[in-house]
């Protein structure tokens, strides 16, 4: 089998992502192993800003009934809205972009077969982006809208 | 006719149903919870849906989880495999009550062979041997020592809404059972939720026999040969083949027969299966009924070459029985292995955690119903199944011998497996000889069966 | 008995032999050039040893090589699989110089049925209908001239030596032929050593039919029904499928008897296959033998229940069939698909490099067989054959339904391969009515079969 | 799915092997690679040791009909000698541990069939180790013996 840097080199191409999920998931600055007259070692750049302690849930891999989202960036700022769920789903009024939500606040419903399952937030923050409308068909766990933390709503 | 089908299962017979959706040109959905998101029904499906969390209780044992789920899909019905909701009949109610067709009998049915002293006694009347026992239910300690007394010792107390090997317990004597009754109807309750107990007689040596069956609507009923379940290890099915070897072929034909024209005149439904012990005297008495697809269906497959997936579909769609008797042809026979994660060598622990490596068997007569592929997770959440492998031969000598090659060529690392279980156990007389009775193989004991399996090089 | 087998092949047959050998219970050493260390056959093979470089000319082409390998293995039997050595009679003679059973027809048999136009003679005096054509071999042009003028044009040049779609050309007129006659025979003295050429009448709109057969050391001769491999692109067989559409109940049954009756007659041994071609007036003509297993064999397997590699390997060891033509019981429908490392987008040029994902398909009545495997490094030496995708119904109708949906369930990641081309083609209703004649992919044009795939999800 | 540094370890574990045997091939010093914030870097330790430019051949995975020796570990100075066909091999006279062995000398014969194929050596040097014995069934590459290079006989 013949190699080359090329092969080398897709090879931690693919590795790579992986490294750093590692990485950011474990919470460590840097990774070394030394091994057979080699070290690899995997480190953080900027050692200084915030790690996100909680990885963000993988996204579907399943089509979902209504318009699938693509999972958003992580970001800390953000924080999704997730149907508690599988029905039928209704936002509640002020559920709408730049509407606020309290940390805790009733944010949506649930159709299922007629009963109605409570969604409710848990961030405070003023709606950045919607995921879905009211009437729409939602999976368990579904984005239905992103919430954005603001100074004076502290999560 | 059905346009679209929620799968409510997961694991291989996701998969499986999946196949026969395809087959027959349905669209098909595949309700998963959080813990299957990456399976193989999953990835591979056309559409997908999550239904809850990993706890079954909330996903795939939640009838409005699974209900609603077809309606926010635009099912028009529901495909339930086995275990979970596939014979509950409140769901089937509840599906048919948003329009959903349930695929298996309906709740009507359900209902009325839901408890096994009743199906026992509604089959007798049409003229299935069943084993001495109770007549139905024991009503209390003195019906049941009264029972047992006319019966004769050893009998088995059973759990009328039991399962699945669980909820039973020999009683060797009278003294057995003023001990036990009360522990066994306190056991029933807290697991089945119905403390009701029946007697039968306790035969030893015996072999477990079950009849395929369907059954349109208009009662046209047919039977596609048995399987014989005998490998067994504490009342759970390792091993199953087809035809049975405790059957003469008098004996297997007229028994056949009896069972599809019972089961059609009890007034049963859709795809079943009718469950046997022959005894040392080679005579099969009627024990249950499985009202749903089983997880050994592919023996039956393979020997008749009928999609019993698809037939069941099409059965609960409304067709007519698309054959006749005599069009089900049984040939050859049929031998599957269920691979789990267990480890044989620590008392099959269960196991959990990521496939490494995953290559499937193949060639000629090689079936391999599997939802790993290498990468994949298995959760600890449900039972341990892993893959089946299902092999074909013209004689069961052919089918033994391709059954070795096959699982010499398993290769499934990240999880201990049962694979070179069945490997030793493909070597021990009894199972070559097909005297293999269903308590033999707890006698044996795990270790000699280990240390008689080939080495595999791969 | 044979008791040890060297494998002198290698992809997806040698891992076929080793599961025939493994079925009989006898031993295998499977041989491979250093391009085929890797192989699945050579890691899954309880012995393997490397014969040689990639150059097939030094490794599996080289009949010292493949002996002196036997002998260092102690083996007792080659099994040369398709192409390489399998039809070389010098080869088969140097085997059994040396004690080595050759797993295919003798040397002196292999000699009497090496020249294509002796063999057309000797089937049409044992009563098979050929084609009209030369009577053997034309001397010169002015006989071809003369034989073409009395058979009518077109008629089809061929090379008595040439096999697999190599080595024929066809001839529109009588200038064709002046022009044509001796570049030919410069051709097929350089592509197989011998320029001798014969002439056959040329037929339009034609189905390749083949009929499986295998004859023991006493001359019993069976067949196991026929196979149509119509689908072909550029003479290359791409889809095969068992019964053929191109027969009729009545001429297939006196068809197949007679293919079996005049083989035997004829002298041949082992297992071997009698090409024919179906011309619009539904009637078969032998057009040619091949002595050994074929690629497509798959196909009958399926419908016979026959294991043919297994059988071919009993009779080279002596044995005599071991069942009547009455037991070959052909049942439903299979369908043979070759997957190859080929881009249908780019003129078919054939793709080597690194399997990065490989996921077989499954499930009842879906038989792959392969020797990939993720990791695996597609070596640009050798022929472009992937895998073989085999699928049973009980109705060709069925048996399509299933091969869509298995053709779905074919993941094959890091080389181009064909089979959007077959998900295309199954949509076309050449192949759907089965009307699919020989020329008639190469006149639809790949494009629109590849627009008419439908899309995977996985 | 449970994420943790001992998984990690696993990973490059496995990968180890392979980023060490490309960096010896490609007969780099060093690869790095840097993405999303995190650097990969694989290095020789002792950068000044020469490093073979020809890579070994894989161990052969058949069963070897003689009894089948691992590789050696890669060596500058050790040479293995190969057979050349497949057959039963003969040592030369001389062909023993400690014996001299001159560059492009006839080492040994295959016997394929009756016919002795050459097997000559590419290195000169002293026979280091034997792998095989006069009447052995020898596959094709198979190594036959060890060449260890010395001073006065340059390759």
């Amino acid at each position: 089998m013949p190699h080359n840097t090329e092969r080398l080199g897709d090879l931690l191409d693919s590795l790579l992502p992986v490294l750093v999920e590692r990485l950011h998931e474990t919470g460590l600055g840097e990774i070394e192993i030394e091994r057979d007259g080699a070290i690899v070692r995997v480190r953080a750049e900027d050692r200084g800003a915030p790690i996100a302690s909680t990885p963000a849930p993988a996204a579907p891999r399943g089509g979902t009934p209504a318009a699938a989202a693509a999972p958003s960036v992580a970001d800390d700022r953000r924080h999704p809205v997730r149907s508690t769920a599988v029905g039928f789903v209704k936002l509640a009024p002020d559920i709408h972009v730049g509407g606020k939500v309290a940390k805790g606040s009733l944010v949506a419903t649930v159709d299922v077969l007629g009963v109605a399952v409570e969604v409710r937030a848990d961030h405070g923050g003023i709606v950045a982006k919607l995921r879905c409308a009211t009437g729409d068909p939602v999976e368990y766990g579904q984005e239905l809208f992103l919430v954005e933390s603001v100074g004076e709503v502290k999560a | 006719m059905i346009k679209r089908v929620l799968i409510a299962n997961r694991g291989e017979i996701a998969l499986r149903i999946l196949r026969a959706c395809r087959q027959l040109g349905i669209e098909a959905v595949v309700a998963y919870s959080e813990a299957d998101r990456e399976s193989r029904a999953v990835l591979v499906a056309d559409e997908a849906i999550c239904i809850g969390p990993a706890d079954a209780k909330r996903s795939y044992l939640s009838a409005p989880a699974v209900i609603s789920a077809a309606l926010a899909t635009g099912c028009d019905a529901i495909h339930p495999g086995y275990g979970f909701l596939s014979e509950n009949a409140a769901f089937a109610e509840a599906a048919a009550a948003h329009g959903i067709t349930f695929i298996g009998p309906s709740a009507e049915v359900l209902e009325r062979f839901e408890s096994k002293a009743a199906v026992r006694a509604l089959l007798a009347k049409h003229g299935l041997p069943t084993i001495p026992g109770s007549d139905g239910v024991v009503a209390d300690e003195a019906a049941a020592a009264k029972a047992a007394e006319k019966i004769g010792y050893p009998v088995i107390l059973k759990a009328s809404a039991g399962g699945g090997g669980r909820g039973m317990r020999v009683i060797q004597s009278a003294d057995d059972l003023t001990q036990l009754f009360s522990l066994c109807t306190q056991e029933a309750q807290a697991a089945f939720g119905d403390g009701s107990l029946y007697i039968e007689k306790y035969l030893i040596d015996t072999h477990h026999v079950e009849v395929q069956i369907a059954v349109d609507k208009s009662g046209t009923a047919l039977h596609f040969g048995e399987r014989d379940c005998s490998v067994q290890r504490r009342h759970q099915k390792l091993v199953e083949e087809s035809p049975s070897t405790a059957l003469t072929p008098k004996v297997r034909e007229e028994f056949l027969v009896r069972a599809a024209k019972a089961i059609g005149a009890a007034g049963y439904r859709n795809l079943g299966t009718l469950e046997f012990l022959v005894g040392p005297d080679g005579k099969p008495y009627f024990i249950e009924i499985n009202c749903r697809i089983q997880v050994e269906h592919p023996v039956t497959e393979m020997v008749t070459g009928v999609d019993l997936v698809a037939l069941q579909i099409r059965l609960a769609a409304g067709e007519l029985m698309p054959m006749t008797q005599a069009e089900v042809e049984r040939r050859g026979h049929a031998i599957e292995f269920r691979l789990t994660a267990e480890d044989p060598a620590m008392e099959f622990r269960p196991q959990a955690g990521e496939i490494t490596t995953f290559r499937s068997p193949s060639g000629p007569w090689v079936r391999f119903d599997s939802h790993l592929y290498a990468g994949y997770e298995v959760p600890p959440y449900y039972d341990s199944l892993l893959a089946k492998l299902i092999v074909w031969g013209n004689t069961r000598e052919e089918a033994i011998a391709r059954s070795r090659a096959a699982l010499l060529e398993v290769e499934i690392d990240g999880v201990a497996t049962t694979r070179d279980f069945f490997l030793g156990r493909l070597e021990t007389p009894s199972f070559l000889n097909g005297t293999a009775t269903t308590g033999m193989l707890d006698a044996i004991g795990t270790a000699d069966i280990l240390a008689a399996a080939p080495k595999a090089r791969a």
